[in-house]
């Protein structure tokens, strides 16, 4: 049992930390959703062969590992480059285009995205379909060589600014839910398209809803069958990558400093044994799912694929965010609500994360569906009964008395 | 046994929830998310005339005099709608202080103003960071004149006066009346959590006070206050964790998904039964609390921090869980959710955070059982 | 807002008073299972006419409230008088008689119930029909003027000494499986009954199971229609009656007792601010019980009756019990295992509790199904998807493959 | 990256998986409980035969010497089936005091014998209630005497002999070796929460006994056998998580109500997806606990206390919500749930309660952050 790379990673990541070194520093960033910073930096990655690693070389990608992918993240950290504006695009559309667009597609489309010149976004949820994303109600309907679609997504990353997206639309209402959908690409520049930015609890728009109407789509954008989409919207959904590290917002080291500094019923904050034992329950769950990335990690550099075992990082991580931030407010007391960065600790971290810790909790999935995807993928219990499977979408109940 | 709020306070109370639907909507609150208003100056002024604002005071200063359980129950319909008025520090803070502590000039001056709605007070009690203790009092007064800095203080932007805490030339704490209108005084708005609380930071150079009263107070009024504050504000809160849960609960049996209603799922059913059950606790405790404020009981401390905390972790729970049913409309800005996700962590501090109110609560139960 | 008595109420607590007084202390005892004891007392109980308040004069009892027997039963817990053995018969088993059986059956079997001269038990539970009661398999096929019954019961206290049960089967297979139950009494000195106690993780046996093996019973016992047996169930189900005080095990004057006795981390465990915090937590839940309880007594006292609202102090007493329990281990610490009551702090108040703990969060419905309760009955939330509700009980899965 | 046990000691756990489960189904720990057995002698010896108990010593000293991942894998499938045999106590503690601080002399004489099964070795700390701490320790040598009590001790029963913690005539805390079948040693059965771990109280009245080793040890010492104990119990204490984890997940899916598997409602499902999330997480913390006793680490306390405190939670967690999951079979004497209950509870305090482990760690997590 060791904490070191292999031979052959260990020479991966030096390759890489001297790729970052040389290049890194000039694209330093704390706004990670920064289009053109992401987009400079995009080139010179996929110049070096590390925009995609695990894709294939004949798409530009560098045929490698999925360990080597995480290394890659992990050096890349450091120099806060996380760029999350090409994420869905390289990670979950383009992959989805390999499986099923055609030859000339892939020349069109890939190189664009690799090097940011392209940006893609993902139309999958709506309104009706969150945690049921199968619920989706966006109609297609064929004319010709066309389709037309109308209706609504949201919770879209970068809608406003995407030049292409992978459209997932109901294209018979007759047949059974998972059997009446059709998957596409658009070009987001296309007449019937409107963007919204939703405006979230914390004040910032991360997210578009996206409104078609008569929006009209070429046959040849369709990936997949008619009536499969649900099918090819799994193959997207397969492609999240194993993410690395903690779900945002002060952690252990965080509240431990606050600790440090502050004065709790007459003494220090960090000589409470109130507040070191639930310091030490957080520090023993920090290096739970630190040793558990790094048995995931194991695993990966032995070859295997990220599996669902993974939805424990987020979950854990996403309610301890939420319990950290809100305990660190009861130790500022009286102050704790303030949110100005020069009146509250540690330039007001507690606070935002906070806010943020209920889209935590729900984006990528809540904490409810996480709980139901390890108790059935990883522990093999049964399904919730499902009343919707059978039936023609139509006939589904949406609503009291519907 | 009647461990229940009287007929007549919860006759106040239906009237109350009747006239807060009908003149506080949530829409009232968003406006002042939005920074139109600062407060609903209106429904201050409906409140007034209804005797709301007077109900904790006597008849000849004014108020109508309704008696705890009142206060009480219209905090909770207060809590429950988010009604964006300086109720917790006009009310339950400011006027309480100055009907126990104020000289009877001030109380013939100020009471009926604050029964009217013509003036606003709050408690001007932190400095900065912290729970509430004597130690951290550094606010000074020196023939007469207030110098310190007071912060964070909610609804000190719309207050005309400020009941402040501060120490005198032997170093000893006490209230003092401070008219927000004169001169050195700087108020400085503070970004909070919950921008409908209209905080700011005070700083005093030299400015003009007055004690409440003739005598010296000592910290003991401070903590005498907020005890009583604790048991109102466990009332708000309560009003704001039933809300929660039931906007929750109307959610889950509205929103279908997998083609039934998502209150179908054992996993929100249980989660909601966990919000009633902190909620029923809570006004279990909140009751216990009117009855010891109504009574000037002996265990008026020790029932007003167990209202409290009880109350804090209702609340806290219920719009946790609120957000979480609601799921993605949850985290929205358009949905109600957050208000209510801000005001419970808000009220769960602005009188001191839960570790003061535990080791409050703790040494009452000590000194009981030293007692025997 | 008060905490007296109404002068109703006051008057009648001082004749129960005066009446314990008088009688009490002889019966004083801890072995809250003992027949012997309990009927003695139960005579001059029923003599007083306290025996059963609420019931109607015509039957022996008061006619008395709800809160009278509220008065009642908190008086007597002072003189630790609650015995177990008749509670189930005239809470549940007569009640049910009275609204299904004949008169001549009342006159036979109400007043030696009342008195204690015949102690009934309740016969509902199965191995596979626990939670799901209404899946109960026994078996009662009509023979002439005769019932034959074959089966096996679960969870019946007092079994074996009973006189007398009421007895849930099912008479059709093949009528849905709420429409094809049948209510009995028997005769449980009949042959064709063997009792077995159930040995529990405490190690008591206050259990039995109850086999049947072609036992006969007249249709003249049957209580309500064929195939009306649900119904019946549920009106002895109704009967409940509001329990008073706490689940049992140490509760918070216990804790905070112990934390009085013991050092932790080099301090007296009353003065370590982990320790006080979760002391304030329990108070708190203790004060909400007991000013939730009181909430209660003052519906009753109103003239309610006691509706599903109830369930949290069953519940929430449970989960209590279980943490307090497990605390004051952890406050024990290397000696907390212990048990010899010489040797553990209070006797081993909190060990026997640790071991009771998780038959409090099973019997008389388990956390999740109180949970239900509240979710449905109290909050109005839709009930789970049932799939047993439209088909013939044979045709039901019981198990995989089945 | 290489986070994971070895390719070796996968192989050795995989053996002792197969031995266990034909040679120590859950009808041997049973028959300690019924009193038939104290302990499982021939499963023992299968041990000593299979090179286990040797595991830990050099060979030398008669062992196979097979490293601290094996030692930990064996715990865990140990803990698994809860078999019937004093390996925490007699390896995890007796053998590893020896090992660490026996005279080359006990070291011959002992080790061979322990590896060979043919004595059994306990370890005698605590005098009473509380946790561990050197202040407690009253038990005193004078002259190659040892007088005093010690109790509980786990294993006392069937122990040949005990690695004692006492004050020598200068008050100092050292380590002795005592055979407990010199004179002068009085042994009582104590009742426990779990029959199956045969513990006793020791009165020593001027019983004899040696220095382990010729050194003044100290303290420091125990503290060190209990961090290396505590990482090895920490892989016992994941074995019965996972055999809970593995039991509940059955019954759920076994056992039918209304008509479906129990293992169908979310409340069940959500419930053992928590045990798996504690039970991973303890995983992983006791994976580090295994790097830092093999690497003879400098956080190895650290890493102790975090594996131990991770793994108590997991399953006392796991134990309790398969005895749930059981409903009412799950709290009858029949089922085989309580028996994990009551060993997942006495595994969290025999060596320490969680207060002291928790303190332990953060007092270590303050001296790093002191560091630097």
């Amino acid at each position: 049992m060791d904490f070191n790379d292999t031979p052959e990673e260990a020479e991966f990541r030096t390759e890489v930390r001297a790729f970052l070194q040389q290049h890194g520093d000039k694209f330093r960033t704390r706004d990670s959703f920064s289009r053109e910073n992401a987009k400079e930096w995009q080139v010179i990655k996929a110049d070096a062969g590390y925009a995609a690693i695990t894709w294939p070389t004949k798409f530009g990608g560098r045929g490698g590992t999925e360990i080597q992918q995480v290394i890659y993240d992990q050096e890349e950290r450091h120099y806060e480059l996380v760029y999350n504006v090409f994420r869905v695009g390289l990670g979950m559309c383009i992959p989805t285009l390999f499986a099923y667009a055609t030859e000339e597609q892939l020349e069109r489309y890939v190189e664009p995205a690799l090097r940011g010149e392209e940006l893609w976004c993902q139309l999958f949820s709506e309104p009706a379909a969150g945690s049921d994303l199968a619920g989706i109600r966006t109609k297609a309907v064929q004319d010709g060589d066309e389709w037309v679609i109308n209706g609504q997504k949201i919770w879209t990353s970068f809608a406003d600014t995407a030049d292409f997206g992978i459209l997932l639309a109901r294209s018979d209402f007759d047949a059974p839910k998972h059997a009446g959908m059709t998957f596409f690409f658009i070009d987001m520049k296309s007449p019937g398209i409107e963007c919204r930015p939703i405006k979230q609890i914390t004040g910032d728009s991360h997210f578009c809803e996206v409104f078609f109407d008569d929006l009209r789509v070429p046959d040849s954008q369709r990936l997949g069958d008619i009536g499969a989409g649900w099918k090819v919207a799994l193959t997207t959904l397969m492609n999240e990558r194993l993410a690395v590290g903690h779900t945002g917002g002060p952690d252990f080291e965080e509240i431990f400093a606050l600790a440090q500094n502050l004065e709790v019923a007459d003494q220090p904050a960090l000589k409470n044994a109130a507040v070191r034992e639930k310091l030490v329950d957080w520090y023993i769950t920090c290096q739970g799912l630190k040793y558990t990335n790094f048995r995931l990690f194991t695993a990966l550099s032995q070859g295997a694929q990220p599996g669902p075992e993974a939805s424990i990082i987020k979950l854990v991580g996403a309610e301890k965010q939420q319990e950290i931030a809100s305990y660190g407010m009861d130790l500022i007391g009286m102050g704790g609500n303030m949110m100005d960065a020069e009146l509250a600790p540690m330039a007001a971290a507690f606070q935002d994360s906070f806010l943020f810790a209920p889209v935590s909790q729900v984006a990528g999935g809540t904490n409810e569906i996480m709980r139901n995807i390890i108790a059935e993928r990883v522990l093999g219990l049964p399904a919730d009964i499902r009343i919707d499977k059978d039936v023609p979408f139509k006939d589904l109940p949406t609503g009291p008395g519907k | 046994m009647n461990f229940d709020i009287s007929e007549d306070a919860k006759a106040v109370a239906n009237t109350a929830q009747d006239f807060l639907r009908e003149h506080s909507p949530m829409t009232a609150i968003r406006r002042v998310f939005d920074k139109e208003i600062q407060y609903d100056a209106e429904l201050w002024k409906s409140m007034a005339e209804l005797g709301w604002l007077g109900a904790g005071i006597p008849e000849k200063y004014g108020g109508v005099e309704m008696g705890a359980e009142v206060l009480c129950v219209l905090a909770e319909e207060i809590g429950r709608v988010l009604a964006p008025v300086p109720f917790s520090t006009s009310v339950s803070l400011a006027t309480s202080a100055i009907c126990a502590h104020g000289s009877e000039a001030q109380k013939n001056d100020l009471l009926p103003k604050l029964a009217a709605g013509e003036v606003i007070g709050t408690f001007a009690l932190a400095e900065g960071n912290g729970d509430p203790d004597a130690s951290r009092i550094k606010a000074k007064v020196k023939n007469g004149r207030l110098s310190g800095k007071k912060y964070p203080v909610t609804d000190g932007s719309i207050a005309d006066f400020a009941v402040v805490v501060a120490r005198d030339e032997a170093n000893e704490i006490g209230l003092y009346f401070c008219d927000l209108s004169t001169s050195g005084i700087t108020s400085t708005p503070i970004e909070t959590i919950d921008p409908s609380r209209n905080t700011v930071s005070f700083n005093f150079e030299n400015a003009e006070v007055e004690p409440l009263g003739d005598a010296w107070l000592g910290w003991q009024s401070v903590q005498n206050l907020l005890d009583q504050a604790a048991i109102i504000l466990a009332f708000e809160q309560l009003g704001g964790a039933q809300a929660c849960l039931e906007m929750a609960r109307d959610y889950a049996i509205e929103r279908y998904a997998f083609g039934r209603p998502i209150g179908s799922f054992q996993a929100v059913k249980h989660k909601l039964a966990n919000v009633y059950i902190a909620s029923e606790l809570a006004r279990s405790n909140a009751y216990y609390g009117a009855w010891a404020l109504g009574e000037y009981s002996t265990e008026l401390s020790q029932a007003a921090a167990t209202a409290h905390l009880s109350a804090c972790k209702a609340f806290q729970l219920a719009a946790r869980e609120n957000i979480q049913t609601h799921g993605g409309m949850g985290i929205t800005w358009e949905a109600d959710c957050h208000m209510y996700f801000r005001r419970a962590r808000t009220l769960g501090l602005e009188i001191g955070g839960p570790i003061f109110w535990q080791e409050r609560l703790m040494s009452q139960l000590e000194q009981q059982a030293l007692a025997g």
